[in-house]
């Protein structure tokens, strides 16, 4: 074992701390104050997020993991995770560009032909293109197999029909990227493709509707006979093999679930942002709870640890994502949950733990519940049998 | 022995079921998100004095209907039921003997007109804590003065309210800057302060209750219907045993709660205990059944557009008001001599 | 309501508690003292219980609820809960006949013919004939229905064959009640019957086996073309009809999980024991657990009481015992785990607490899991549907 | 950053394993049950002392295999798959680097003839709680003077041992009374025995994660050929959940435990702190484990004759012996400022 950073991951984390509080600070200022700043699933807020999205990008922090060509910094899986503990340490803002950057990309990086690669990426990153995430369907949720929104094959493109829904900030974004079923005779996992839909196409309508927490963070998006062109987008709109969009898609969820989406730097930071409010509101009977989400925290960060010392050593992102997906999940809801607990009859104001409780409280349902996480675990990982 | 309810009491519970099924559907606790302060709608608050239920603990000498708390105990359910947004505790569990014991100003018809035998009209309290609800639309403020601890009565008008953003916007929430004057004073006995908050935070217990029913209802025919997997979601064993658990939490929480409307109608000396024993598993079983039934909706639940969050909200501010589970089981603990 | 007792029932919790108070001391010394008694799972402590046995019955308490011809009082649920109450408060001994008092006794008084109450009831309220429970067999745990132990009729009689297990104090007992497949055609509940045999029967064995806390608790029964005469028992050996054992044994599974086998007494006494503990070890730490657990076991005597006020109103106990059993098994759990923690490093010490730990993880195993519990509260009681 | 184990490391695991399976199947716990005292069978024992395992920490110059806690919690964790009965983690984790720094009794061969490169034997002590394991097997006992809080190293002869009949009756573990002199004296500085019992902490964690992974492994292999209602017990998705929140606890336990190893072989500042997440969660995971391992095994799991209970029962001494995770969670909240 070797858990030292070495002297260029040191300076990697010297100069990532040092842009992001000046350039934090600058941003906060630029729109007159951290209070001034909508929540980015709020079409005020998202408009001032863009503006923090283009500083990364400016300051080559966007995708610090991509290649320097699209927009990156050729950094190593070790310093993307320096990277995102010094980002949650300065509570910067979550990032609006998250699905594009976090969900689409690894999945762009493995399935993408040069061009698409060469034409989304760097607008991904620029944040011009805005990605979400076509996935759900009223009928289809935790089943994605459900899936019933058609693609049928027409001269030079497809014709879109149907409902997507859940779609987080879909009503900011520019585009989708979504499943749909290419095969009108297939079923199930068969027969789907994994499409590039820009939202200003013709007979492409979004409905933005508000989250529980009251946001518009969700939208419906409906496809009524909407032509998209083969050539809407250089090197095409279709992502991987037309009938292969399954495959296609596990790649992303296991992104969702696995690595890059939730890292451990964020839960570290709620967590001494815990530890603080509760040397504020001295309640012994909780130290003991705080101490122990603490240590689970922590845990997640040496989980985390093994998890890369392995991805460098050439193993790849297995099944156990999903336990740790459960973990992040519902420590992120015991967090926030003792905050309310310290908080006493404050914790039913509007302010950062109310939303972030109330946020916490999606985890163990988007990205695959945790039911489905944890027969995926049992099946996969413990080699249960299925039913 | 007898651990039930008579006819009389059921019947009442029933009257208030349909009362707020007709006039209390989840239109009206929307509206009472968007409502201007002091513009309550008070169509369904009317309709419930009409029955005289802000006056359930009034002697019939005082116009009340002369019941006790295992009358009251069960309409408050039906209105936790139905996430009322009027202050109904606050009115008819906590002010109206009080006020009734020592009449405080006024009598007559009620401010606004509606039936309302002993001229209290609508009431809210600070006793279950500084947020206080519906503080701009009530006829009259119950406030306890944290100097001296009494008890005051005070009109609205002269008191400077600052609303509170509160996660459930039907709470219509406000804090409350007053003097007290000897004008105001119901009560300077510490005792009768105590009992009233008890009465607060038993009939805040019932509401959970209440809720909590509501929002086991309403997973239980979701996840009948959602199909996912070519299966009702409810038919998958890990959201059948979520919601037995659910179902557990809330039938043990129950009886407790029952327990204490006869220990308070009864003055029974264990009537602190049996409060607080109500409102911490009350309060516990309602956040429990919450989870569960988030959860068990899943993303279809995670919206504003769906009528669980009016339920799920109020559950969760009622939880944390008039003592939290964990200041309860303190006072259990105290009881129980540890 | 009326919490309050009638002075009948005044009366008779005092008589009840004089003669515990007096016959347990008795009983004491009549083998050397408390700490001379063995437990009632081992041979020894077996025979030494017995002889507590016949002094409830010689008092008339060995089943307060029956008949007086049968050897009982003619108590009411009332009375019952009141003695069960004052039973577990002075601290007596486990019932060793629980499961012919607890278990058989409610079916007899159900399906027996009156030739069979009359023979069966008074010698079991007597200790003469002591009864065992026949139903698990090594492949019918859970799955209850999947019993394939056989009864082949033959002239005059049964022919049984096949084994049974788990049986609760099996190798100590003269008697044992079961379900046999008597119809070899048959499949699941149906094809069953439930019989009544002497296990001095030639072809019965009986092996006796350590349960968890190493104590012989449980025994193996061995049925090797074993002939069960129809005369063995006056009134035959057929309890209801040939045929119909499903029908009759959920009659008992009934009462196994709902209001006879466990009442509140047992719990709140265990509650008032730990809260003494807690006192001896001030452990502030455990002081909200403690509550907690306290107001589980009040509240569990809270909903008795609802569920007997239902019964005396002509209800019948329905699924929500499933809900009970899930309760009263994990209340039990909790409460000892409590006490062990209180006791820290002598925790591990063979004692009451760590005894009383090891059966309380029975609880939720034992009398069909809480697995099935929950099935059957969802399924029947909130009405979810079957898979 | 590199947190995994080099070849040796994983080699030296692997030897142990094959040992473990090889000299301490069930039966060989199921022995260390009925042997009188003093009487424990010494085999695997001798084996490991000619593997050199009891001198893993000790210097080569001290002929000792001069290799850290970050080779020995890999052969903690098979010690602990194989419930091994004698005392290791004592006499490796505790003892030997202490002893080694500061040369107790005795040298050359082991009194009982086993390889012993410096002398000791096979060690135990009362630094994990009053009931010392293997009290009357062990050949030396490093005992803490609760008086003067210096540790000493005493000959079993010298002591009277009063044996505590334990639910764990592997555990063979007595009370000791006993006089410390000059001549016993080890250390007396704090910070040594400080240090001797945070080692001890760690290998007990280590011990309790492979007793954890051993009884999920009995229960996964069980619940895949138990059937009942006509299909494994392993498909249901009740016994999925139970068995899926075991593999997380434990997998998130796990590699707390092999950080305490670097933390102490690399002398970290943290290492306090560490070493008590560690002995916390993998008490905590253990005692989790062993619950769903025992549920799902259903009544085949609740006796004397399925190997279960051998894991189970060590497993609830161990999580409660050399601090139990409430105590070592204090010592966590210390450390981090709260």
């Amino acid at each position: 074992m070797d858990l030292s950073w070495s002297e260029s991951e040191q300076a990697f984390r010297a100069e990532a701390r040092a842009w992001l509080e000046e350039n934090l600070a600058a941003w906060h200022a630029e729109h007159g104050g951290r209070d001034a700043i909508a929540s980015g699933d709020t079409r005020t807020g998202f408009a001032q997020h863009l503006t923090w999205e283009r500083r990364l990008h400016d300051g080559g922090w966007a995708a610090v993991s991509w290649p320097t060509a699209y927009g990156g910094r050729d950094a190593s899986l070790w310093e993307w995770l320096i990277f995102e503990e010094e980002y949650h340490r300065v509570d910067a803002p979550p990032r609006v560009t998250q699905n594009g950057i976090f969900l689409l990309a690894p999945t762009v990086f493995e399935f993408g032909t040069p061009a698409q690669q060469a034409h989304i990426l760097p607008r991904m990153a620029a944040a011009e293109d805005l990605w979400c995430q076509g996935w759900s369907e009223p009928d289809a949720g935790s089943d994605l197999a459900a899936i019933s929104s058609r693609a049928t094959r027409d001269e030079g493109g497809w014709r879109l029909d149907g409902q997507k829904t859940w779609t987080t900030r879909g009503a900011f974004c520019t585009h989708l990227f979504g499943l749909f079923r290419t095969d009108p005779t297939s079923e199930r996992h068969r027969g789907l493709s994994y499409l590039l839909v820009p939202l200003d196409t013709a007979g492409v309508t979004v409905r933005g509707f508000g989250r529980l927490d009251g946001d518009e963070g969700f939208a419906d998006v409906f496809f009524d006979d909407a032509f998209l062109a083969d050539d809407a987008a250089p090197g095409g709109v279709l992502l991987g093999d037309e009938g292969a969009g399954w495959q296609v898609a596990m790649a992303t969820t296991g992104s969702e679930r696995g690595l890059t989406l939730r890292s451990p730097g964020r839960f570290l930071a709620t967590a001494a942002r815990l530890i603080e409010l509760y040397r504020a509101h001295s309640a012994p009977r909780l130290r003991e709870r705080v101490a122990e989400a603490w240590m689970r925290a922590e845990a997640y960060r040496l989980f985390t640890l093994d998890t890369v010392t392995r991805l460098a050593g050439g193993a790849v992102m297995g099944a156990d994502s999903s336990i740790n997906k459960i973990w992040w999940s519902e420590l992120d809801c015991e967090l926030h949950e003792l905050a309310l607990e310290l908080l006493g009859p404050d914790a039913e104001v509007e302010g950062p733990w109310s939303k972030g409780w109330q946020f916490s409280l999606s985890g163990p349902i988007y990205a695959g519940t945790n039911e489905i996480q944890r027969n995926i675990a049992a099946e996969r990982v413990l080699g249960l049998p299925r039913r | 022995m007898f651990f039930g309810f008579d006819d009389d009491q059921l019947a009442f519970r029933d009257a208030a079921r349909d009362l707020f099924e007709k006039e209390c559907p989840p239109a009206v606790v929307r509206a009472a998100w968007e409502a201007p302060a002091g513009a309550l709608d008070r169509t369904v608050w009317d309709r419930l004095a009409e029955m005289g239920v802000p006056a359930t603990l009034v002697p019939e000498a005082g116009d009340g209907l002369g019941l006790d708390e295992q009358a009251l105990v069960l309409v408050l359910e039906e209105a936790g039921r139905a996430a009322l947004p009027h202050p109904l505790v606050e009115t008819a569990a906590v002010a109206a003997p009080l006020v009734e014991a020592a009449p405080g100003p006024g009598s007559g018809p009620g401010p606004t007109g509606s039936p309302d035998p002993h001229g209290l009209g609508m009431v809210t309290t600070n006793l279950g804590g500084p947020h206080v609800p519906c503080a701009a639309d009530a006829d009259r403020l119950l406030l306890r003065d944290d100097v001296s601890g009494h008890l005051h009565l005070v009109d609205p008008a002269a008191a400077v309210l600052t609303p509170v953003a509160t996660v459930d916007r039907a709470r219509r929430a406000a804090t409350v800057d007053w003097q007290p004057t000897p004008a105001s004073l119901v009560t300077d006995d510490p005792a009768a302060v105590g009992a009233a908050f008890d009465r607060g935070a038993f009939g805040t217990a019932a509401l959970l209750v209440g809720l909590a029913q509501r929002m086991l209802d309403l997973t239980v025919a979701y996840v009948g219907e959602r199909r996912q997997f070519g299966a009702p979601v409810g038919s998958f064993q890990a959201v059948k045993h979520h919601l037995a658990d659910a179902l557990k939490e809330l039938a043990f929480a129950r009886p407790a709660v029952h327990r204490a409307a006869h220990s308070l109608a009864t003055g029974a000396d264990t009537r602190e205990r049996d409060v607080s024993m109500a409102k911490a598993m009350a309060s516990d079983a309602a956040r429990f059944v919450g989870r569960q039934a988030l959860q068990c909706h899943g993303a279809i639940g995670y919206t504003v557009e769906h009528d669980l969050h009016l339920h799920l909200k109020r559950s969760w501010a009622l939880a944390a008001a008039w003592g939290d589970a964990a200041w309860h089981r303190e006072r259990v603990a105290r009881a129980i001599g540890i």
